[in-house]
């Protein structure tokens, strides 16, 4: 009889236990770690070296009344949303094209692709001048005879974080394209023939049928643009440094600014305490529906 | 086989189709008439399921033409060719409810609100799926997900039905009752259907014409009382029925009437129905009887044609039991009701007409 | 002894500079191992500190000196120079005497300030003034009277890149020209933030409001490509350090008769002594300490500083070397030098969170016309009260 | 027999009436066709705009530069800056251009590459089938992780490294890489291998397949996409790497993009851009053959026919 | 049931299982002897395939105990437990060509090359499908499929065989075949057989005894004849035989003999087996009678109970043909063979033993 009592529960899949120590070590130790130190210091005033010399929320307080953090906020939101949007909506359309039996796939993909490939210390550069009202589009299409044209998006406040995302979606998008396509090829043909003969036509098919089967797909690529936006530091600094003025200043700049050129690690680890709390806030709990609970996501 | 069907209402001609060097089917012809329902019965891997698949416009055939309902339609779209089609495979929407499994296509169609929530009942009372329709394909055992897979046809309304298969992971019970279900919604409705089965009882029951395919070719298409009793060929003699034909090889030897013989036993075939003269000749041939024609003990006295036997093995199945004995040498079953008590090397006495028997010649295997 | 030297010195010009380190080096038997890493010192520095505080220090590297590497010191993880400073009598030779200061802390010496870097410059392009048919200016005031001039020509009369450190370069410069020199120590070095929301400092920001509008066409992000404005004529000057004069070169233009320079903006001719500096990690190794100490005396050595500094642009931190051969420009910058006309820079005087929230303040108000004189000085002098 | 003749007969009557026959005409100019490859092109076009501006810029000389317009091609060609970008740029004093870390690059990436994906491969893997208690807890933290800056890592993560002795090497490096890529590779891996139908993975465990038996032979064999995406990601990612490269390793140990960052960041000086357009170009080739290699392993519906329901 | 066994090979101890809050097995029992062959039928959606799974280890069972020869396995991985399984599925890897799919078990055990090139032939042979040993899953057909499934498990050397539905896809000619092929494996092998059907000549032929399940009880577990004739309740008695057991309600009146009565008709029970003495008391139950059990017309007259009726239907099935009729004011079905010629209306004489019939009671359903 002691025999039917469950084993341990610690050996029950122990491989499986063994093979995610380094995810768990990671997870605790840098990731868990490496926040709540950075939690701790956000509280000292630390300028070029942690230095536990606490001084409240103090850095915080500055962090709010800094105009170019608000302006930061703004921006990432207006930016999160438009790169969110397009690159899923851009990328799936691509991935969903290439999907067509087409000839030259693999070059069509690549294509799309390679803008992934190159750092953008230097297409940012390409962009800057691509947009320049002097002597990029505009400049050629004025040339060609419309002069009223008008397109420069990096260079008018208003609307300069519109500009960026031109740029960051011809670097993104075919990465999003490829987890799309990877998506798609899982899909069994019999769904395709159930759906043709129900006489679904294709997008609707896509729509209501293929996306909706693709959902892991489109969580691991929401949480990678997600990533993404939060982080978007180098697409900023190379084509704009967040100029106009500070037109596009994005928060992680802000905390790479505060930290490395202002050596004020406090403001710095204020501010990423402050990213760090909304990813939080809005990944937690949704992460817990998605992930948690049921026995398959 | 039957004469040209005048308006058909799918019409397969000179079909064929290859996977890369496999050739699947070979210039394939069958016309299937208005409100007819044709079972396609053939040995796994015989393309079966491939031909519904050309006929719903699924695969790209690589010779010959499709008509539906007068159309050529050989190059149509499969949503443009009216049909409806449960898939071997279910091919559900893992992600959709039942319920959406079964109003996707009609939502799409623009089928007003309560015209589609009157179908999905009614598919759901004739399936018995009503308490499963919020769950998700995933949640449903075999069965469950493949009555899901005929309940998205059944809500389609159009002219011409693909089956492939769709009642084979169902217990008897409901098996039967959705055969009764298929059938009178095939009168009502009165569309075409094409079914592929493995299952002789429901090809049996609900066939108006019967296409017993091998290797990608008809063998036979007939009404399913002239396919049993008057195979065409020792392929489809022992494809149907079951228990299977017995067949004995001996000697078709002429006269009037022509003898069959085999290892000392003879067997006039003076009530036999040859397939025209040629089959009288003297050739070596395979005389073919089913087991339940054969009967056993008094009854067999009565017959036409009786021999001496022994009991060999005694199978019981249920509602009857097989009887395994030999005959000119060669084993021979037949059946007799389940409380019928015989043992092995019971000496019995067995009879049979041989009107009822089938003849084919040994070489070519056809009918004689 | 190898000893790894990390420094951020990487274009053209300036690698060739730093051979001039590693060949005098290397000329006494040590050997110099090039660290460079490019980019500005946000990229480069945390690449050190990380280095330095990770244990794995470097043998020297270059900061700006002032007040960077000020809490490194106070970590005790670097080396104290002081003895090799007395011994080759820095406090006589380094020029002007603010250089070594920046290196004292508590009264040890920390770092060898190698060169003097100024911003005090107005680049003209005289080619854009003869188009425009006004007289090149001799300073600021005559600059500002002549930008209706240079519009009408279609031509932007002043040019300041995108990046936020020249917006703030440019009003700190004004600052010092505009304001004077006293202004400027009361505001930075004092930090007086009544002083700062005051009268005076109300006419630099006037002055900066001028540059603002002067600059409100320039469609270019860095700075090289603004120079390059002026350099082709299509801008009429440009506030820039002494290193915009390396461009200048390049482009084939002579001083005096493609370009004009204005030293303090022709108003004030002073001279700020920003530069760069070597830090010292303190090693375990008792070799690489010893060559440390080479290398110490090598940076400061007369002819590596002649060296050095013509190559770079930059002037030397040795009042007794001889610099013949210096352009036009370097030449007047000398002069000023040598007159003593010298004010510390802010590298020296704020603290790099101080400097960073100024420059979010300029880059701002040189983007947005609609931004109030007073509620940008009000701004500013916030950030003062602050600063530290 | 005769009724087959004649109804063969009936056939050929009717197939005599014209009709299409035979397998559906692909016609080279349809609509869909036109409208497929042409918003193809179209997008490819925007695609290769900006690549366009680099190699032409990539051909040109300074003054050209200086001077010219973006768009027109160079008037003299000079492949100088090419030569200049891979042999003869200086970082520092080493003026051996981007050819000098390319060997270091390669010896990052490569153990880098693979150990990152095997590592987040298998977590994927362990939190899709062998879902254990807590699992999801590291799993949301890893998440989380994913957001992130870098930047704010680098100090905790000196301080780790140097606590454990590996600051400073190659080992080092390799591990923080896995650390950065795990979160959204993690990710990628678990949520492909949980859209596999479940039974082929009990099937395997029928068969007496352990942990890693059913991974290498079953579930790795059955996501080549997906693992191409991981390898897009992860290599780009890592070649590219500047900050890490360059924090967490030695001067004789330095990527190539130290040098590629050395061509186009320095603040002071002259600016080279055709220089630096050819030096990005020639940095991106390595990720680019990439893609096109393992472009091929994007095998169509792999999962398709393996299961019924 | 059958007493507790000595020694079983897999024995189930009050398993229950829920998937949520569905609650899918409920304390379920389950004893099977060293190299039986046990069936498990029941109506789709029962639990058949969750029951297999949890055997093999693949369900984590929410209560009770697993023990296979012997040992608790509750909480072994399944390739500790000595397992072969066949899904309803098939579960093929798709990457994998059929000969990489049947030795994958066994390369992954490091059986020897020769002896996997050995037992695969063998398999091959068995299921018909060496010509497909190198093709993949995607290019077979369903029945195809479904083989290499069986062959997966055939190949494999265990001590128990779980099998979820392996003929469903198979015509009937291969499906007899594969069922003596697995009869004589499992003679030759006599390792215990753990078999999920529908097809109830398959649960007859191979049984040693069948579990008969709903809703995720067994319902009875007993020997194929026992269960076929003396079903426990109606349930069991309806869903075993095809046709279907014939229903009819009334009430059955105690005295000696005690009579069963219904609209019309009443039928003394006098050689009727009572399940112990309870049953006798007067109360509404149900009669049934299997249609194989109503003689018709002169063999009708031998009967213990006749009757007069009337023929409403006649459904021609093959072998035989169906005929429906009243008695007692209630549909009645019976079989006669398929050469017999009855129309709409004519009238009969039909009559049986009450011996073989099986009463319940009518509030409880349970045998009396
Ligand atoms: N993941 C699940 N979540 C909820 N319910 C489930 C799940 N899987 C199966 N079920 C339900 O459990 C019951 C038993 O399923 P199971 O697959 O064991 O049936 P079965 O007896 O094998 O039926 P069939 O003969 O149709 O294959 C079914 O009613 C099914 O709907
Ligand atoms: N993609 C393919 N490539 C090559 N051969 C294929 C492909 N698909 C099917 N086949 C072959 O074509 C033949 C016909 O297949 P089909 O699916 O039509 O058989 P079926 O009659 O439906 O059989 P079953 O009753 O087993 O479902 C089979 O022999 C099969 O192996
Ligand atoms: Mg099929
Ligand atoms: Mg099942």
């Amino acid at each position: 009889m002691s025999k039917s009592e469950r084993p341990n529960q610690l050996f029950r899949n122990l491989n499986a236990k063994v093979a995610s120590i380094p995810m768990i070590l990671t997870a605790l130790v840098v990731f868990v770690g490496g926040t709540a130190w950075t939690v701790l210091y956000s509280f000292t005033n630390s300028k070029l070296l942690p230095r536990l010399n606490f001084v409240g929320i103090d850095q915080y307080y500055r962090l709010w009344a800094t105009p170019r953090w608000l302006v930061s906020i703004e921006n990432l939101l207006i930016y999160g949303v438009i790169s969110l949007v397009f690159s899923l909506v851009v990328g799936f359309i691509l991935a969903a094209l290439l999907d067509q039996k087409i000839r030259f796939e693999d070059t069509f993909r690549t294509i799309f692709l390679y803008p992934f490939a190159l750092s953008f210390i230097v297409t940012g550069l390409v962009w800057q001048w691509l947009l320049n009202p002097d002597f990029g589009i505009q400049r050629v299409v004025r040339d060609l005879g419309w002069t009223s044209f008008s397109f420069d998006p990096l260079y008018n406040s208003s609307i300069v974080i519109y500009g960026i995302s031109i740029a960051a979606l011809w670097q993104g998008t075919g990465l999003i394209m490829c987890l799309m396509l990877a998506g798609l090829r899982g899909i069994d043909e019999d769904i395709w023939k159930a759906a043709r003969v129900d006489g679904i036509p294709m997008w609707k098919t896509y729509l209501f049928i293929v996306i909706p089967m693709m959902r892991p797909v489109f969580i691991t690529t929401l949480v990678i643009i997600a990533a993404g936006i939060v982080k978007v530091y180098d697409l900023v600094v190379a084509q704009t440094s967040g100029g106009p003025g500070i037109a596009s200043e994005v928060p992680a700049k802000y905390v790479y600014d505060y930290m490395f050129f202002a050596q004020n690690l406090g403001q710095g680890f204020a501010a990423s305490t402050m990213m760090l709390l909304s990813v939080v806030i809005v990944i937690v709990p949704w992460a817990y529906l998605e992930f948690g609970g049921k026995k398959r996501g | 086989m039957a004469a040209a069907i005048a308006s058909p209402s799918v019409s397969i001609q000179d079909l064929s189709l290859n996977f890369g060097a496999v050739s699947v089917l070979q210039t394939l012809n069958l016309d299937v008439a208005e409100g007819e329902f044709v079972v396609l019965l053939g040995p796994s891997g015989c393309g079966k399921s491939t031909l519904l698949n050309c006929i719903a416009g699924l695969l790209d055939i690589s010779e010959g033409r499709i008509f539906i309902k007068g159309k050529n339609v050989t190059w149509e779209e499969p949503k443009d060719r009216g049909i409806g089609m449960v898939f071997q495979s279910y091919a559900l929407y893992p992600q959709m409810t039942v319920e959406k499994n079964l109003s996707f296509g009609l939502r799409v169609a623009g089928v007003p609100k309560d015209e589609i929530a009157k179908r999905i009942a009614r598919a759901a009372e004739i399936l018995q799926i009503g308490p499963l329709l919020q769950r998700k394909p995933s949640a449903l055992s075999g069965g469950q997900r493949q009555r899901v897979a005929i309940g998205r046809a059944l809500v389609r309304d159009v002219d011409v039905f693909l089956f492939d298969e769709p009642l084979s992971n169902l217990d008897a019970k409901l098996r039967s009752e959705l055969r009764v279900e298929i059938k009178l919604l095939h009168r009502k409705l009165e569309n075409t259907m094409i079914y592929v089965t493995h299952d002789q009882i429901e090809a049996m029951t609900l066939a108006d014409r019967i296409a017993v395919m091998r290797g990608g070719v008809i063998q036979q298409l007939d009404a399913p009382q002239t396919i049993y009793n008057r195979p065409v060929n020792r392929f489809v003699a022992g494809f149907l029925g079951s228990p299977a034909m017995n067949f004995i090889k001996g000697q078709l030897e002429a006269g009037d009437p022509p003898v069959f013989k085999a290892d000392g036993v003879s067997v006039p075939l003076g009530r036999y129905q040859f397939d025209g003269e040629g089959g009288r000749a003297a050739k070596p041939c395979v005389f073919g009887i089913r087991p339940e024609h054969i009967a056993f003990g008094e009854a067999a006295k009565a017959m036409p044609f009786t021999a001496e036997s022994t009991v060999e093995i005694v199978d019981p199945m249920g509602s009857d039991t097989l009887v395994w004995t030999k005959l000119g040498g060669q084993i021979l079953s037949f059946r007799v009701e389940a409380d019928k008590t015989l043992r092995n090397g019971d000496a019995i006495r067995i009879g049979f007409d041989p009107a009822r028997a089938s003849l084919f010649d040994a070489e070519t295997d056809s009918r004689l | 002894t190898d000893l790894e030297v990390t420094h951020w010195w990487t274009s053209g010009g300036e690698a060739a500079a730093v051979a001039e380190f590693a060949k005098a080096f290397d000329a006494t038997g040590n050997h110099w191992v090039d660290g460079a890493i490019a980019g500005s010192g946000g990229t480069a520095r945390p690449i050190m500190i990380s280095r330095i505080t990770g244990g794995d220090p470097m043998g020297a590297t270059q900061f700006n000196h002032g007040r960077q590497a000020e809490e490194l010191v106070q970590a005790g993880l670097m080396r104290d120079l002081t003895d090799i400073a007395t011994k080759g009598k820095w406090t006589e030779v380094v020029r002007p005497k603010s250089l070594l200061d920046s290196c004292t802390i508590d009264g040890k010496i920390y770092c060898v300030p190698v060169n003097i870097h100024s911003w005090q410059w107005l680049w003209l392009s005289n080619e854009a003034f003869q188009k425009a048919g006004v007289p090149v200016p001799k300073n600021w005031d005559e600059f500002v009277a002549a930008a209706p001039a240079l519009e009408k020509a279609g031509i932007i009369p002043l040019a300041v890149g995108g990046q936020p450190w020249q917006a703030s370069g440019a009003f700190d410069v004004l600052l010092a020209a505009v304001g004077g020199s006293d202004a400027f120590l009361k505001v930075y070095k004092e930090k007086d933030a009544k002083f700062a929301g005051g009268p005076e400092i109300a006419k630099v920001f006037k002055a900066a409001d001028d540059a603002r509008k002067m600059a409100k066409n320039t469609n270019v992000q860095d700075w090289n490509q603004a120079t390059n404005l002026v350099i082709t004529g299509k801008a009429g000057g440009q506030i820039m350090g002494d290193w915009a004069q390396g461009e200048f070169q390049v482009a084939g233009k002579t001083a005096g008769k493609d370009y004009t320079c204005l030293p303090g903006l022709g108003l004030n001719e002073v001279i700020a002594t920003g530069g760069d500096a070597f830090y010292f990690p303190l090693l375990k190794d008792a070799d690489k300490s010893k060559a440390q100490e080479v290398l110490a005396e090598t940076l400061l050595d007369p002819k590596t500083q002649v060296a050095f500094n013509l190559k770079k642009g930059s002037l030397p931190v040795r009042g007794d070397v001889d610099l013949n051969a210096a352009n036009d420009c370097m030449k007047k910058g000398l002069a000023i030098l040598a007159k003593g006309a010298v004010i510390p820079w802010t590298d020296q005087l704020l603290s790099q969170d101080s400097q960073k929230q100024k420059e979010d303040l300029f880059s701002e108000f040189f983007a947005k016309s609609d931004m109030t004189l007073e509620e940008a000085q009000k701004r500013f002098a916030d950030i003062i009260a602050s600063a530290d | 027999m005769a009724d087959v003749s004649l109804a063969a007969e009936a056939a050929a009557v009717r197939s005599a009436a014209s009709g299409p026959s035979g397998p559906r005409p692909r016609h080279v100019l349809s609509r869909r066709n036109i409208f497929l490859y042409g918003t193809l092109i179209v997008v490819a076009l925007y695609y290769l705009l900006p690549l366009y501006v680099m190699i032409v810029t990539s051909l040109k000389g300074m003054p050209e530069i200086r001077l010219g317009n973006i768009f027109s091609p160079p008037v003299e060609i000079t492949f100088e800056p090419w030569v200049k970008a891979w042999s003869q740029a200086c970082t520092g004093l080493n003026c051996d251009g981007l050819s000098r870390g390319f060997w270091n690059s390669v010896r990052i990436t490569v153990p880098s590459v693979l150990l990152s994906i095997a590592i987040a491969s298998v977590n994927g893997y362990a939190l899709a089938n062998w879902r254990f208690k807590g699992a999801d807890t590291f799993f949301v933290i890893l998440i989380v992780g994913a957001f992130i800056p870098y930047q704010v890592m680098i100090y905790p993560i000196v301080i780790i490294l140097r606590e454990i002795g590996i600051y400073g090497t190659l080992t080092g490096l390799v591990i923080v890489h896995s650390i950065f890529g795990m979160p959204i590779l993690t990710l990628l891996f678990r949520n492909y291998f949980s859209s596999m139908p479940e039974e082929l993975f009990r099937a395997a465990r029928v068969d007496g397949a352990g942990f890693w038996g059913i991974y290498l032979r079953i579930m790795l064999p059955m996501s080549l996409p997906i693992f191409v995406v991981a390898i897009i990601l992860q290599v780009t990612g890592i070649w590219n790497d500047f900050l890490f490269g360059v924090v967490y390793t030695r001067p004789d140990t330095y990527p190539m993009t130290v040098q590629l960052n050395n061509i186009v960041n320095s603040v002071q000086g002259v600016k080279e851009y055709n220089v630096n357009m050819a030096a990005t170009i020639l940095t991106g080739l390595v990720p680019l053959i990439v893609y096109f290699v393992s472009g091929k392993l994007f095998v169509r519906g792999i999962a398709a026919g393996a299961v019924k329901g």
